[in-house]
Formats: C-alpha cells, structure tokens, sequence
C-alpha cells in the first residue's frame, strides 16, 4: 500500500562527486514489495520547490525499518535533500511503482545487471535478493568517470562486477555494452535501469532475451493520476502510452519504445 | 447542522472542497489512499468524444512555486470513460462533475450530451479553456461570442447544470464570464492554467515537449483571487474557485474573494491528503474567524 | 573585445543587464551602494507630466515566490525629474532608459518630448501597462489601435528612440507587440505586471489599499519567457526582457527566448547588489555554455 | 553606510509567547549610528519567502561587534527566522533609517520611552544611550497580556518601568496612555515606538511636547527606492508622502499624518 510517511534520516553521506547515500527510517519499509520500487520525495515543508522527486529505493532492511536511497545532488531539489542531517524528518509517499521480478529467474540461473550512473542504485537490492534465492549475478556497471563510482564493493560482494567509465579513468574504458558483448550469451535474464540511449543499446543487443528495463520521465503525481510521466509502447492502441509511475517503472523489454 | 455545506445548480456538497479536473485523473489513484466519499465533489479529467494520447513527453516543468503542464488532454474518450471511469466511481457517496473538451461545438454537444446521463454525474465542467490542445480549447475561451454559443449549444443537450472554465489567458475575464452566464451557464469555473513556458538552460529549447504549457500552483494564486474577485461581482451565477491552493487558509481566500467552492488542483501531487486534510481543517478555521456557516465567507472581500 | 557588449536602437550596453523601472527609483539610493557606471543602463521610475503622489498604503504584499504592487506612479513630475533626478545621473557612465507615464496621449507626447532631450536619456520606455493607475496606463496597451497611434504621436516628437512596454493581462500579446511595431517602435521592453489580489486573512479585504496589484518575481517568469518567446518570433524589432530575474541562469533564459537585454526588477529589493553580481558571473555562465558572445545567446529557443 | 552582511547567529532564544530574541554578529554592527535604526532580513536563500523582513535594532555591543533583536514569530518570515540555530548565517542588510535623536535630550534631562509590544525593542537601545549621556529615563511599556511581556527587568535596570497590559494580567491594567497620565507632563523630551492607535494617542496627549515617533510600513527595498513603505505628512506638498525606511523610521512629532 501506498504512504504517506514523515521518515527520518538515520545516516547521510557522501560517496561520490555529488552523489550522496541516505538512510530513512520509517514504517513505509514495511510496504515495500520489490526491489526497483521508488519513492517520491518531498524536500521542504514550502511550496518551493513545488514538486516531489523520485528517486529509487536502492535497499531495504525490513528488520530495522530502513532503506536507503542513493542520489546526485543536482538540481534545487535534490541539492536541498543533500543538506539534510541525521534526526531531520523526510515527507516521503511510497513505495511506488512495480520493480524488478526477481521470479523470473530461477534458483541456480545467472542474471546479468546492467547499470548506468544514477541508475544503478536499484540493482543493488535487486542483487542482493536475487542472490538470496541463489541466482547467479554478474554486475555490469557504467559511469562517466572515476569521481562518479559508487558501490564497487558493495556489488562486488555480491557477485561478478564490472565497472566501465566513458573516460577510462576507473575499470574497463568505455560503455557497458562494451563488457556486455565479452560476457556473452549465456544468462537467463538481463535487469536494466539507466539512460535511454543506454537502454536502447542493450534491448538491441540482447534481442530475444528475457530482459526487464527501468524507466524515468518527469513526473507530477506519482500514482498514476496526472498522465505527466508517460511512455510510448510498440503498441498502437489505446495502450500506447503507458505510465512509468504506476505501470513501472520496470517494464519487460520489448514494451516501450525506444 | 453541516457548517460546510453548500448548494450549488446541480450539486449537494457536503462541503465545498473538490479535486480539480486533470489533477486527480478518474478517482481511482487517490481511491487507493483515502475514502472518496469525504469529497465535496471530484472534477474528473477532460473527457473528449474519441480517445486521446496526448502530447509527446517531457510533459510537465517545475518553475517557482508553480509547474507548467501540457498533457494535451489524455483520455480514454467518451466510451471509455461511460463504461471503463465512471461506474467505478459510483460506489461513492460524491457528486461527479464531468469536465467535457472538444475541438468543434458538435464534439462538445455529443459528448455533454451522454456523459450527462451517467447516473453520478451531477454537473457538467465546459473546458473551454484548455492551453494545451492545438485546436478547440483555449479557442472557445477567449472569444465572448462563441463562448456564449458554445455554451447555449451544450445547455440545450446537457441532463445536468453547466459550469463553464474560463480561462485567464484573457484581457477582459469579465467580459468572457457574462458571456457565458448570458448563454445559459449555471456556474462558472475559475481560473484554468496560465501560459507559461520554461527553457533548458543547456540547449535554450523549451523543457516542455509542446514548447509552452500552463501554469499552475501557488504562483498563480493572486492572479486567479483577482479573477475570482472581479467575475463574481459581475455575473449573478455561482463560481468555483481554483489556483493555486495548498491549504485551509487559501480556502477562506478563495470564498472570500466571491467563489462559492474551491477546486484543489495542483497540490494533490504534492500532498495527495491534501483534500480532506483541509476538510478536517476548516471546522476549526471557521471558529478563528468567528463565523458559523462556511457560506458567510462568500463574496465577504466585496463588502465594506 | 567585450563578450557582454550589446548594441541597440539608441543604446550602446556595455553588458545586456538593467534594473527595471520602479525597482531602482532614480538610482541615488543603489548609487551609494555600488557604481552605477557597472550597469548596461537604468530604466528610471515613470515620470508624469505633473508630479503624483501615488496610490495609499499598504502599498506592496508578498505572495509565493512574488509580490504584488501599486504603487500608482508616485514621482516627482517631468520638471522635478529634469532638475532633481536627470542631472545626479550624468556623473555615471550609463544610458538611462526614461519611462513615461500619462493619463492622455498629450501628457505622454509632453513627457517624450522635453525628458528625450536630456542629455544622459539614450531611449523611452512608453509606458501603456501600468495596472496601478485608474486613467492611462494599461488602457493604452489592450487595445492594439490605440497603442499604435500612442506610439506614432510619442515617436513623432521624441529626441531618442521610443520602446514599449507591453502589459501581459491581455489575450493575444503579438497583435499588441505587431500594433507598436507599425507605429514606429524602435523597440519593445516586456512584462509588466500581472495584475492578482490577496485578501486579508481576517477580514477578507485586499491587502492592498488599491484592492489590486501589480505581480512580479520569479512566479512569473514562466509567463514571461513564453511572451518573450511568442513576440520575438513575430517582429523585427529587439525586445528587453523582464520578469521574474533572480540570478544569471534567468538572463541565459531570457536571451535563449528571444531577449536581447534584461531588466531585473523585483529581485533588487531581496539583493540589492544582484546587477553587479550577474554581470560578474556572465563570463563565466558563457564559458560553461561553450558561448564566446552574448549575443548567440538570443532567440536560441527559436531555433531547431 | 548601509551594508550587505552575512551575520552569524550567536544567541536564539525565546523570551515570551512567540518572542525571539536574537544575537548576531558581523561588521554591519560598525555601522550603526543610531537607537531605532532597523535591518532588513533575508530570512532564507531561496526567493520563497520574497521579501526581506525589517526588524529593529534592539541594543548594539560595539566592542564584541554584535548586535540584537527581539521579534514575534507570527506569519511565514519570521517563523523560518525563529527556527535559526547558533552558527546559522542570515543575509542582513542594514543599518537603515535613521533612529531616535539622543542629542534632543540633554544630560539632567528626563525623557520618557514609550512602547507597544513589538515596538519596545528599539527604546530599549535608545534607553541605554540616554542612561550613558545621563539622561533620566522613564519607561511606558505596554503589552497585550503577561505571556508577551519581555525586557521587563532589562528596563528597570535603566530606570523607572511601568509595565501595563491590556487584560491586567501583568502590571498595571489598560493602555500606556493610563500611566502617561499620571506621570504629568514634567519632562523634556518623549520617545515612542508602537502601533498607530497608539502613537496618534501619545501625539495628542502630548501635544506641543518635543517628541519622537517611530512607524511602521510595509516594505519593499528598505532603502528609500521603491516608494512602498511611504505614509502622509501634514503638509500638502512635494513632500504629502514620506518614505519611512529612508525618511524614517523616526520622526518628530507632528509630521506624520496620523
Ligand atoms: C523512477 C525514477 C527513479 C529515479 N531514481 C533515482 C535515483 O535513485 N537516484 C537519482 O539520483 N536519481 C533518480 N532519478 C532521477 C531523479 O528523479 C532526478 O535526478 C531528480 O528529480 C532531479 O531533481 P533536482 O531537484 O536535482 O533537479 P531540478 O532540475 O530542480 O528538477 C526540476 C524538475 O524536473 C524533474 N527532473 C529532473 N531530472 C529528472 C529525471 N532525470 N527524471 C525525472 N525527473 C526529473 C524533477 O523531479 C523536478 O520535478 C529517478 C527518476 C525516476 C523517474
Ligand atoms: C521599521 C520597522 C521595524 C520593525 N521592527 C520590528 C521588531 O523589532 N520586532 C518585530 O517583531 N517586528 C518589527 N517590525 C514588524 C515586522 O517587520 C513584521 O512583523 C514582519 O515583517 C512580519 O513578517 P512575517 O514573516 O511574520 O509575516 P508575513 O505575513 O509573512 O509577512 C508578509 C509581508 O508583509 C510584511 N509585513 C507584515 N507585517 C508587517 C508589519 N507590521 N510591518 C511591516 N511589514 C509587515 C512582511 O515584511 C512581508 O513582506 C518592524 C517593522 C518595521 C517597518
Ligand atoms: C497536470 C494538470 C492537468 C490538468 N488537466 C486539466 C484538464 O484536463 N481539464 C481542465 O479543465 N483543467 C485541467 N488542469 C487545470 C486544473 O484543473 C486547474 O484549473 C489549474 O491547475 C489551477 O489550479 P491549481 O493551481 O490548484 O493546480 C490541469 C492542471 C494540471 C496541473
Ligand atoms: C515596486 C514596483 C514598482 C514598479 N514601477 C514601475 C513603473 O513605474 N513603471 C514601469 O514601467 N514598470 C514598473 N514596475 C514593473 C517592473 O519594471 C517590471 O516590469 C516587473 O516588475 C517585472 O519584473 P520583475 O519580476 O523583475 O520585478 C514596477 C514593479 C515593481 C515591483
Ligand atoms: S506522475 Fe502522474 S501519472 Fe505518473
Ligand atoms: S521600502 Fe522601498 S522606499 Fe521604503
């Protein structure tokens, strides 16, 4: 079920070039059903900025009643999060959105994560439960350059990692389609969240292949209410714009059009 | 006795606080997280005869204190929402008033026509002032004669009172509104969105897929009290007021300023409890003012 | 070579950024702040023909992320201007941008004429969208005939060349911005005010003693931008843009939308060092943009 | 001369109902010349609330460069102003106005300070400067009820103090104007600060007395440039309309209209 939670942040650091880690707490863990799910973010009590952000849930702990969240402090919003402290209170409304479905792949299988910059937050959840049903994870994970890298270790933990960046300064140079040609064929699914031309990319070369990708669009509501964040479908129905908020924002490749 | 209840052509509300239409889609969403029956009414997204995709995304901006929007009118159409919308919503205790959009007056007649025999559907919300849309829309809104015509067209087919939506894109809103209470409309609704547009600061190209959009949220707020303001001592129908509200004291402006009701539009994204949140509110609101009954508050800026 | 130079009809800018009439008086109390001599001009505070004291207090109101006024034109007359304010300004190296203001196409064609010859005044601004004031002002500029023919008479008889300033509170603001054009315009300032209410929480009443007033600051860029955008694509002639200025990314807006200069107003109120600041940090906002010029930067939206 | 400060909070506390007391700390303290000068206070970065709010100086500390004032937290500035921690930094901008003139008083005189609620915070300054030059200071200090009494014992430290308030719960019961009565004319020089009813009460009471009066307008710039803050002088002139941030906010007796 969806809430509407005043979750305090338990931890906030840096871990990157503007990027930063949160831990909220509150009872809205406790509503969470996948991983990929998002949360949508109000960053003041003001009407400036006006709307909320979404981000991804990028873990949970359900024993404690915390998740974490992982973010680029960007624009106004995102910039005001980052100067929260530990003890602050959050307005947050979630969990949102169907994730990624770990049963479609199977105990013993390999999956293959592929992730993008700030889209590689919800892969991590998704890894570790995947793990714990014994599937298989190899990580593929792409970024601009060194200062931006995050959660090497943590993915790495878990299973297979590969870091690339655009510019060569960490891991292999380059794009994740780069690693993903040498890694081959032989996986049961492929997860995906990052940038379209990236998702573009991989649905391209991994044609025929279970897959399940991530989407993002602007969004006013979050729940499905406003028609502000849609995506078009391969469909030509009514159906062609299907809402990446409340219809995903993981839908099966071959969905969306991209 | 309810001290927020009001009776409004074609409306019972139970008090005078609704969803505006586009801002709460057909219910079902915000039905998940609250009871819909604690509404005063809900405005339901524009309904058009055939289906509608609308624009290309980015659809919506964030500007201070306000977001643009062009959604360009997405709805599953006239059938759509008969059969796959409305009966949904009958399982509440809530007054539906049907916003109907069009590109020609034969659109908007055939439309009103039906949507207004739907069991629940207590009043009709003429969309003559949607910003969004290439043709009709904002055309009907800003022209007094064809508004008028428009209007007379539609209340010749509808089963229920008309509200018509003016929008504030105009030099002369007044003018607009007595057009439209001349051509027969029951109430008027106010203000729709105001033409806005934002810009990417890296390429300079508008954010918005559609290049313009329409303004809404606190922004707004003193440009649709002035409105509200001038319309309602001019016209002798009810107004519904809207723009800009985020909570239970904007309420108190908004009837103040002459609306007999308020529609919350924008922040239902925000906070989306804000509805009954401010229903709650306003009990206590009424005691700091000392007044009794909410309608005391109409109109009370024009007195001196 | 000066990236932030720009040349316009009667102004030479050493950068396109100025304050905004009636948000800098007649500069003294900014002068004893910064050198004004940093500034690309000023537009100083309307003049009248005959001295006015204006509109009673309360006279300002704050509304999210703006603030509405009316001041209704307070100032010290064409003679008092000539006299006590002009001749300050000459120590400084700037173009002064001197709005006019009347009741009657003869205070106008009185005003242009004797405050054009003064030696520091570069332009007119023609002032047609003042809403704070019961005769004049945002009567000349709804109607497009009358605005034409205010521009040919003032045009006829001013020294320097004549820009206008056109009011937002009307339906089709290009018909308006064509209307100037055709009377001689040489060039176009935009927006003025929009004109909202906010009423007294207790009583009901306006805040504001004039009942309504004039919304600035960043609540209404967005409809800024867009006018910005709309008229630039349709005339020929510059525009100075305005409208919500808060910090440099806006002027980057303005320009992308079709600006060739900026007027900062309201926001000299919350910093009063934001001109200079903004003109600091321009070299650096064009280098994060890969821009040599400033001037690349105008009517970038307009293209594809 | 007036300038742009990023003054440090070193002291917040309550000390009545929605009273705050506040320190703060930077050079704009150097600049002030007078009792009853005023700042004006960018209560947040961002342009939501808009406008900065004007708050009279309260007592000035030259050596140590700090300055105070005593505020209602009430609508939304003031509100975000009370929330201000030590170590915070508020843009102020300041000093403004021109204040109450101590020279109208000589040394072996007697002034009476008179204040309104709100308006006590600058006789308070004014106080200590009249009390160093030797001046005998009275205080009339009137209050809506004892919950919003403040400064009572700051100002019997100074000289004699009579606090009123309206519904008798604290001193003596009624208006200043009750005490003013009996205190008699014997006196050179009056000095007030309060709401209107209040200062046309004095002024009449008073008439022919040499007397200051501070008042309030709503404000725009702050420093004389955008004609908002302006109120109506007895005289039918050029001069009908004066500004009370530059003009102001101190005026003698008998110029406003009121
Ligand atoms: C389902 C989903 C999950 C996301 N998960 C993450 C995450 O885990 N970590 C992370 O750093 N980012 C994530 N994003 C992107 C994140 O929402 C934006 O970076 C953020 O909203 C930008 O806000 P701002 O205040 O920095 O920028 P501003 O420029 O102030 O934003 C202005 C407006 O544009 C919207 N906006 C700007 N960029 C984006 C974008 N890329 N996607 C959607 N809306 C945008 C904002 O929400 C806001 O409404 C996610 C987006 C979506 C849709
Ligand atoms: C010269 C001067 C000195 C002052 N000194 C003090 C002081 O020492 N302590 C104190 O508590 N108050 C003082 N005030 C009043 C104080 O400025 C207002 O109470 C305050 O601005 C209200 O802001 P807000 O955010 O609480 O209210 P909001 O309702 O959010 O204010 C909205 C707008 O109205 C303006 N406003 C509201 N009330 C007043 C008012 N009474 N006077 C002027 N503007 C107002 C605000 O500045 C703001 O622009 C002084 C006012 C003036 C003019
Ligand atoms: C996302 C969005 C969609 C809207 N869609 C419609 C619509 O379909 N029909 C309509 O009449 N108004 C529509 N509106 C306008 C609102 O009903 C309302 O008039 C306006 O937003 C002002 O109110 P607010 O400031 O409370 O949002 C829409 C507004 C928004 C923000
Ligand atoms: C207090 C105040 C006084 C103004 N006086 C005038 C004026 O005398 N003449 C004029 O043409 N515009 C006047 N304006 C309008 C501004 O010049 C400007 O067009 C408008 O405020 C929008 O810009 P902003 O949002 O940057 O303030 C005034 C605006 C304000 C806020
Ligand atoms: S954000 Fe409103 S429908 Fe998705
Ligand atoms: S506040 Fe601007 S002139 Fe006084």
């Amino acid at each position: 079920m969806i809430i509407q939670d005043r979750m305090t942040v338990t931890s906030q650091r840096q871990i990157a070039q503007n990027i930063f880690e949160m831990k909220l707490n509150g009872k809205l863990v406790g509503e969470i059903t996948s991983p990929g799910q998002f949360v949508h973010i109000r960053v003041s009590d003001s009407f400036e900025p006006l709307l909320r952000r979404p981000i991804s849930i990028a873990s949970i702990d359900q024993e404690i009643g915390e998740m974490t969240i992982i973010y680029r402090a960007e624009g106004r919003g995102t910039t005001i999060l980052s100067q929260k402290r530990t003890g602050d209170e959050v307005d947050v409304l979630g969990p949102l959105g169907n994730g990624f479905p770990v049963e479609e792949t199977s105990q013993g299988e390999t999956a293959i994560l592929i992730g993008g910059g700030i889209g590689v937050p919800p892969l991590y959840e998704l890894s570790k439960q995947l793990m714990a049903k014994g599937v298989k994870c190899t990580h593929v994970l792409g970024f601009q350059s060194k200062d931006v890298v995050f959660y090497e270790e943590e993915f790495s933990k878990l299973g297979e990692t590969h870091i690339l960046t655009v510019d060569g300064s960490q891991g292999t140079a380059g794009f994740v389609t780069t690693v993903m040609a040498e890694l081959g064929n032989d996986f049961a699914t492929y997860y995906s969240c990052g940038p379209m031309p990236m998702l573009e990319a991989i649905e391209k070369m991994y044609a025929g292949k279970k897959g399940f990708l991530s989407f993002e669009q602007r969004m006013g509501c979050g729940i499905g209410a406003c028609f502000a964040c849609v995506c078009q479908t391969t469909e030509r129905s009514e159906k062609a714009y299907i809402k990446v908020c409340s219809d995903g924002p993981v839908f099966p490749a071959g969905v969306v059009a991209i | 006795m309810n001290r927020l209840s009001i009776e409004l052509p074609g409306l019972s509300l139970k008090n005078p606080i609704m969803p505006a239409s586009g801002c709460f889609g057909f219910g079902k969403e915000y039905g998940q997280l609250y009871d819909l029956s604690l509404l005063g009414a809900i405005m339901i997204k524009a309904t058009t005869l055939e289906m509608r995709l609308g624009n290309p995304t980015p659809r919506v901006a964030e500007t201070a204190s306000g977001m643009l929007n062009a959604i360009g009118l997405q709805n599953p159409g006239l059938k759509g929402v008969l059969e796959g919308e409305l009966p949904w919503l009958e399982q509440f205790d809530v007054p539906i008033i049907a916003n109907v959009a069009g590109t020609e007056t034969a659109d908007y007649v055939e439309v009103a026509k039906a949507v207004s025999q739907a069991p629940n559907v207590k009043a009709l919300e003429l969309n003559i002032s949607c910003p969004n849309v290439k043709a009709g829309g904002i055309t009907f809104g800003t022209d007094p004669e064809i508004a008028k015509e428009l209007t007379r067209a539609v209340k010749e087919v509808s089963s229920v009172p008309v509200y018509v939506k003016l929008s504030p894109n105009v030099t002369d809103i007044v003018e607009i509104a007595q057009a439209v209470e001349a051509g027969g409309a029951d109430g008027i609704t106010m203000i729709n969105t105001l033409i806005g547009m934002r810009l990417d600061q890296k390429t300079g190209r508008p954010v918005i897929a559609n290049g313009t959009g329409g303004l809404s949220g606190p922004a707004v707020k003193p440009v649709a009290i002035r409105m509200v303001y001038e319309v309602s001592k001019a016209v002798n129908i009810p107004i519904i007021g809207m723009g800009g509200v985020t909570e239970t004291a904007d309420i108190i402006d908004f009837m103040s300023a002459g609306a007999s009701a308020v529609a919350v539009g924008t922040a239902n994204f925000v906070n989306p409890f804000i509805c009954p949140q401010i229903i709650e509110q306003l009990p206590a609101k009424l005691d700091e003012l000392g007044i009794h009954h909410i309608s005391e508050l109409i109109g009370r800026s024009h007195r001196l």
